[in-house]
């Protein structure tokens, strides 16, 4: 079941494990292994990306705990596997808009990580000259458009840019990046609707995460699977193992072409965890043991490593120099922010409107 | 031509002279439009003038895509008072993109609403909400009270770099008045206009209180009262040069409007004034605005609680009062 | 089809005359009318309803036209049997919320039409003191508890008043009746999600007359059916003809049954018309000619008439005595809110705050 | 105890005392809350204190619905930046119900939410937007600076007829004071409080800033200045009398509030009090607010924006200089 997308119609998981049954990050034991089915390249792609990802936020983690960063943030880790099927599926042209918890969606857009951080710790070197914040990252020459602290916001907003690219009869795609808890938003809704209304090239990326901040998901919808909103809006819903890379690249890819084909949005739902809670520094005593135990156990990065080097694809040492060249990234990425300069106090003093002229008192 | 009629115009011409200006809405496009849109879809397509589901924040939410890619998105919330639901778009998302990235997005959307207030259709079809908007930094807030002021603003909004909400308010759609046909006609933003000089009081004033404003100064003429009637046309940009230069002279100021009077525009226009002309006035400035009230349903009391001629006068005979010192505090009643 | 509550899993209706083709208002000419399955007595009721709503509507029609009456009013005719159905199905404490297009909703929920045209008319006797208007119309003894002028703004409220019914562990039903437009709100999408997942003793009543104000429902929504909405949200959506009485009573009671029963919320389409168009006075230039004559051709008060007359449940005389007594309700009912003291100016001191001296100056 | 405990304090006598009354909003239920409500439902139930969707529509919708019925719901809508998502229920039903069904209905709901302005959480996640609700007829608004007011304000919000808009200062949550325990205590709405007795100048103030103008008192007084400063409480109902009273002995006034100033509550006061006060006051009115931005998540930035204060005493100092007319008009800058 899992390395391919499954539809919404699959049997309910388990109660208090929502979806967590289906995050192996693998294949099924008994199935060959379907990396096969990726290009060596891709495969490698992805690795590096996941890798890149866990890496940026581990170091901000690490940072933070001891003092040495200052900055407000909630970790993507464990989420890996889906922003870099993004990254590998998405054109450079292709836009997306993100959320607060966009670390890895922006790595896997191509952000670099000298605007992120630099946007996350105030300085000047940041994507918005540091003015913006962890929540609001925006970085449009690689596409992401947007970036959204407010839950449900960004939809909308990702319609509109959909709208442009279907108006100027471009085949870019638009991607939407959200989470399960943004889809009991009256804004979700009134966004898939005109996405499945007109047509528009779409795709709704829900990170099923199995929780909106302290809340499981289980408690604040009767549905099993937010896939299964796809038909209220007359589109596809498709639910996939948000931790496997293989079936994301398929899931994403087949969303993606149909959206590029002028075939309309797609909801897919990826389901995944967050490993280090909803805030850096969450102390999590709202996720029960065990769950957060299968969870680690399903960690997308260690799996995928292991999968890849299990299967023949890449060796052990391979990987450890693709690590290595992420820690390097990282390290140097960091060093660049922590030596600019902070956002200049008079960065207040632009930006409000296009001319400052028009600025009351 | 009327109102409506400028405003179609300027909604035709947008679309006329460039490919980025669409139009979406609830009932804008062909045959159910009425009003300043329609027949704009059978002129040019209901890709450019898209009826859309009623869904306010979604609505106003593609506009912001659409201009962020480019686009001159006119995006119309049909009545003033269902414009709550898109105010998280408006608040966090439009006003705020240019700063939040650092000027590498932006959202010049055009949002015009009307304003029902007057016909008769209660509390939830009435309100005039520009005070929201004014205080949202980012947002610029337009409200034209003539054809021409309506044409020239409008085709502003349309083309200006930054996220505009347009008011038009219903009880002006019937008149009348000479406009430019010229498609480059354009009215700055920021600048207000005396549109009736005076000199013993100024009443500052935009939108539809701009006509009870100007019905006043004719009343207060035939007592030999010499009253100014300066018309914002927008409240940000707000232009405190004309209203320091007008009030400067008269000595004097009514603010008159439609919206609610407390903690509406009014409030800001006299806090200003008072700091700015502190020492040079004869005296308070007065307020004429809308009671503090749902708008009831039936006619005669609604139009009751409008500014109306009998209270503006009123109001500025009371700025004539010989003295205007309120020296015993005690005098004062509680407003809460 | 007709006369059994449909399932939303029925092929598509012709397109440009969606769901119009179930509008028979009738059983289908094959089958035995299934009237009989109507106690005698709520087979009268139904027409007793449905007659003074034609009545009370086409008289503010036919006021408004020649000038007598002053008022906005946005007409229900073509919506009787739905209202009618509620009128029979629900108790006097069930509650309800309703809209502007309300006139219907509040005779048959029991509101008098002295406080219905006193208010649409803004006299003292009106349900408000006339202070409300047309929109705004509540009568708590009778369960009417709310009217919106704001479309999709009912719903969160009827939630509510359903968590009261669920609190005091009375089993009484709360309906949020509404159009086709409304479910493209956000409102109703995070409405609908709460009263799933709690649960809820309510019915979602979607009166779908195929427009929205001039736009034709299929230009908002890509799906058929708006019932298929109701899979997003984990409760049972159904599809019914709601130009017959017969069927709708049946569906109305499954849903209310469902509901008392603490079996959760329902999402139930009566799929009409509104013959009058938007509000009074709509030229309805925008319906196509065919589409209107065959609405005119269903139309449920009429086609009720004739079933009852047809199946010999009741004699065309004693439809007259029924039809009779109807206008002189409404005459009688007219004439005294015609006399009635027109709303003073002082209401506008009152009901701002419980207490005035709250207000500011 | 602190102003989160005072808050916690409140909730849970008001929850112990009435089975009417319970809360509802986004991660208030253990065991992830955090906040004043955590522990609530462990005390009291998860049908009492209720964890909902992110649907800040819905959740004042079901909570007006609720209280229609006969509840006393607290929603809490997490963060203040989010209330433009409930704006229409707020204002279109919560607001109007009463006048709308001439007393028939009301909605005596109480909707909690945090200003998170200081936290360098960024432009979505720090805005004071009490000014909007002012506007609307039928509202109240509360606004507590010490822990003791807020114990006593959201017990009365709680228990009053009208639907309250409550705002909690996030950089308060940790301020300690004196709070008595009597489930009983409540304060009226509508009555200011002076916080600190004055005689030279009266700064006018709520919520957060009240802190701020305290210690410019302080500061103040060291160069022998004696600024009184007087905590309004609550918006609406607003206590006239009692900025009369201060100010009509001090005879200037400084606002101050972390609301953007522009068109924010203190354009209110400032009018209020100018028109009251004419003849009798020795300076204009001066504000000190937040700075028309959208918030910069860079704490420098943002401090920067909000009074300060050097800010306070410098707008002091301003209505303290010897000659204050303004007659020179040509002086004022456009603002427009
Ligand atoms: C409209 C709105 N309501 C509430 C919040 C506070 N909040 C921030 S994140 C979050 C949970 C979002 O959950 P989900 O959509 O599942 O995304 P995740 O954080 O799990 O990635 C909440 C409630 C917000 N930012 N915006
Ligand atoms: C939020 C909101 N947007 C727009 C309107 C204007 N409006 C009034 S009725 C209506 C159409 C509603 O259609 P539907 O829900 O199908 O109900 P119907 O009128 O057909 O009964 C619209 C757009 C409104 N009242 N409220
Ligand atoms: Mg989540
Ligand atoms: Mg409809």
């Amino acid at each position: 079941m899992a390395g391919t997308p499954n539809d919404s119609t699959d049997p309910p998981d388990q109660p208090g494990l929502t979806g967590l049954t289906g995050l192996t990050g693998s294949s099924d034991p008994d199935d060959r292994d379907d990396l096969a089915s990726l290009a060596p390249a891709t495969a490698r792609r992805l690795y590096e990306l996941m890798t890149l990802m866990k890496t940026a936020d581990d170091r901000l983690s690490r940072g933070i705990s001891s003092g040495e960063l200052l900055t407000v943030y909630w970790p993507s880790r464990g989420q890996e596997a889906i922003a870099a099927a993004m990254g590998v599926c998405l054109r450079s042209d292709d836009q997306l808009v993100t959320t607060y918890r966009g670390l890895h969606d922006l790595i896997g857009k191509g952000v670099g990580l000298v605007e992120i951080y630099g946007e996350m710790l105030g300085r000047q070197v940041g994507a918005s000259r540091g003015k913006g914040g962890t929540m609001h990252i925006a970085s449009p020459g690689v596409g992401v458009m947007l970036s959204t602290g407010i839950v449900g916001a960004g939809p909308p907003v990702a319609v509109g840019l959909a709208m442009a690219a279907q108006r100027l009869g471009l085949d870019r795609v638009v991607v939407a990046s959200f989470g399960d808890g943004a889809t009991n938003t009256g804004s979700f809704h009134e966004a898939a609707n005109m996405a499945a209304l007109w047509d528009l090239p779409l795709v709704l990326l829900c990170q099923n995460n199995l929780y909106a901040e302290m809340t499981p998901t289980e408690h604040t919808m009767k549905i099993e699977h937010v896939a299964d909103r796809a038909a209220g809006y007359g589109m596809p819903g498709t639910r996939v193992d948000g931790n496997d890379p293989v079936a994301l690249v398929s899931a994403v890819t087949e969303a993606v072409e149909r959206a590029r084909a002028g075939r309309g949005p797609t909801l897919l739902e990826c389901v995944t965890f967050r490993l280090r809670g909803h805030y850096f520094g969450d102390p999590m005593a709202y996720i029960p043991a065990e769950q957060l135990a299968a969870a680690t156990e399903a960690d997308p990065v260690l799996r995928f490593r292991a999968r890849l080097v299990g299967s023949g694809a890449c060796t052990a040492g391979d990987l450890d120099t693709i690590d290595a060249a992420a820690v390097a990234s990282v390290e140097e990425a960091l060093a660049t922010v922590l030596a600019a300069p902070p956002t200049a106090l008079t960065e207040i003093d632009h930006d409000v409107y296009a001319d400052a002229r028009n600025c009351p008192a | 031509m009327t109102m409506t009629e400028a405003l179609h115009l300027a909604l035709d011409q947008a679309l006329e002279r460039d490919e980025r200006v669409f139009l979406l809405g609830e009932d804008i496009a062909d045959p159910g439009a009425s009003g300043p849109t329609a027949g704009l879809s059978t002129r040019y397509g209901t890709q450019r003038v898209l009826d859309t589901p009623i869904s306010e924040a979604a609505i106003v939410g593609a506009a912001i895509g659409a201009a962020m890619a480019g686009f001159r998105p006119v995006a119309e919330i049909m009545i003033m008072d269902f414009i709550g639901i898109a105010a998280d778009q408006l608040v966090n998302n439009a006003a705020k993109l240019r700063f939040m990235t650092g000027g590498r997005t932006s959202a010049p959307i055009t949002v015009r609403t009307q304003v029902y207030g007057g016909l008769s259709t209660g509390a939830t079809h009435s309100q005039s909400l520009e005070a929201w908007f004014m205080h949202i930094p980012g947002l610029k807030v337009i409200t034209p009270a003539t054809p021409r002021d309506a044409k020239g603003l409008l085709t502003t909004a349309i083309f200006d770099d930054d996220p505009c909400i347009f008011l038009e308010p219903i009880r002006l759609r019937g008149q009348r008045g000479m406009v430019p046909l010229d498609p480059a006609f354009a009215i700055p933003l920021g600048e207000a206009e005396v549109k009736r000089p005076g000199t013993d009081v100024t009443l500052i004033s935009y939108g539809r209180a701009v006509v009870e404003a100007l019905k006043a100064a004719d009343r207060l003429a035939t007592d030999g009262i010499s009253a100014e009637v300066l018309d914002l046309r927008t409240l940000v940009p707000l232009d405190v040069a004309a209203m320091v230069r007008s009030v400067g002279r008269t000595r004097r100021a009514v603010v008159v409007h439609d919206a609610v009077g407390f903690a509406g525009p009014g409030a800001e226009i006299t806090a200003i004034v008072q700091r700015e002309l502190f020492g040079t006035l004869l005296a308070p400035i007065e307020r004429v605005a809308a009671r503090f009230v749902p708008n009831p349903a039936p006619a005669a009391l609604e139009s009751s609680i409008y500014p109306s001629v009998e209270r503006i006068v009123a109001a500025v005979r009371q700025t004539l009062r010989p003295d205007q010192a309120r020296s015993d505090p005690t005098k004062a009643g509680i407003r809460g």
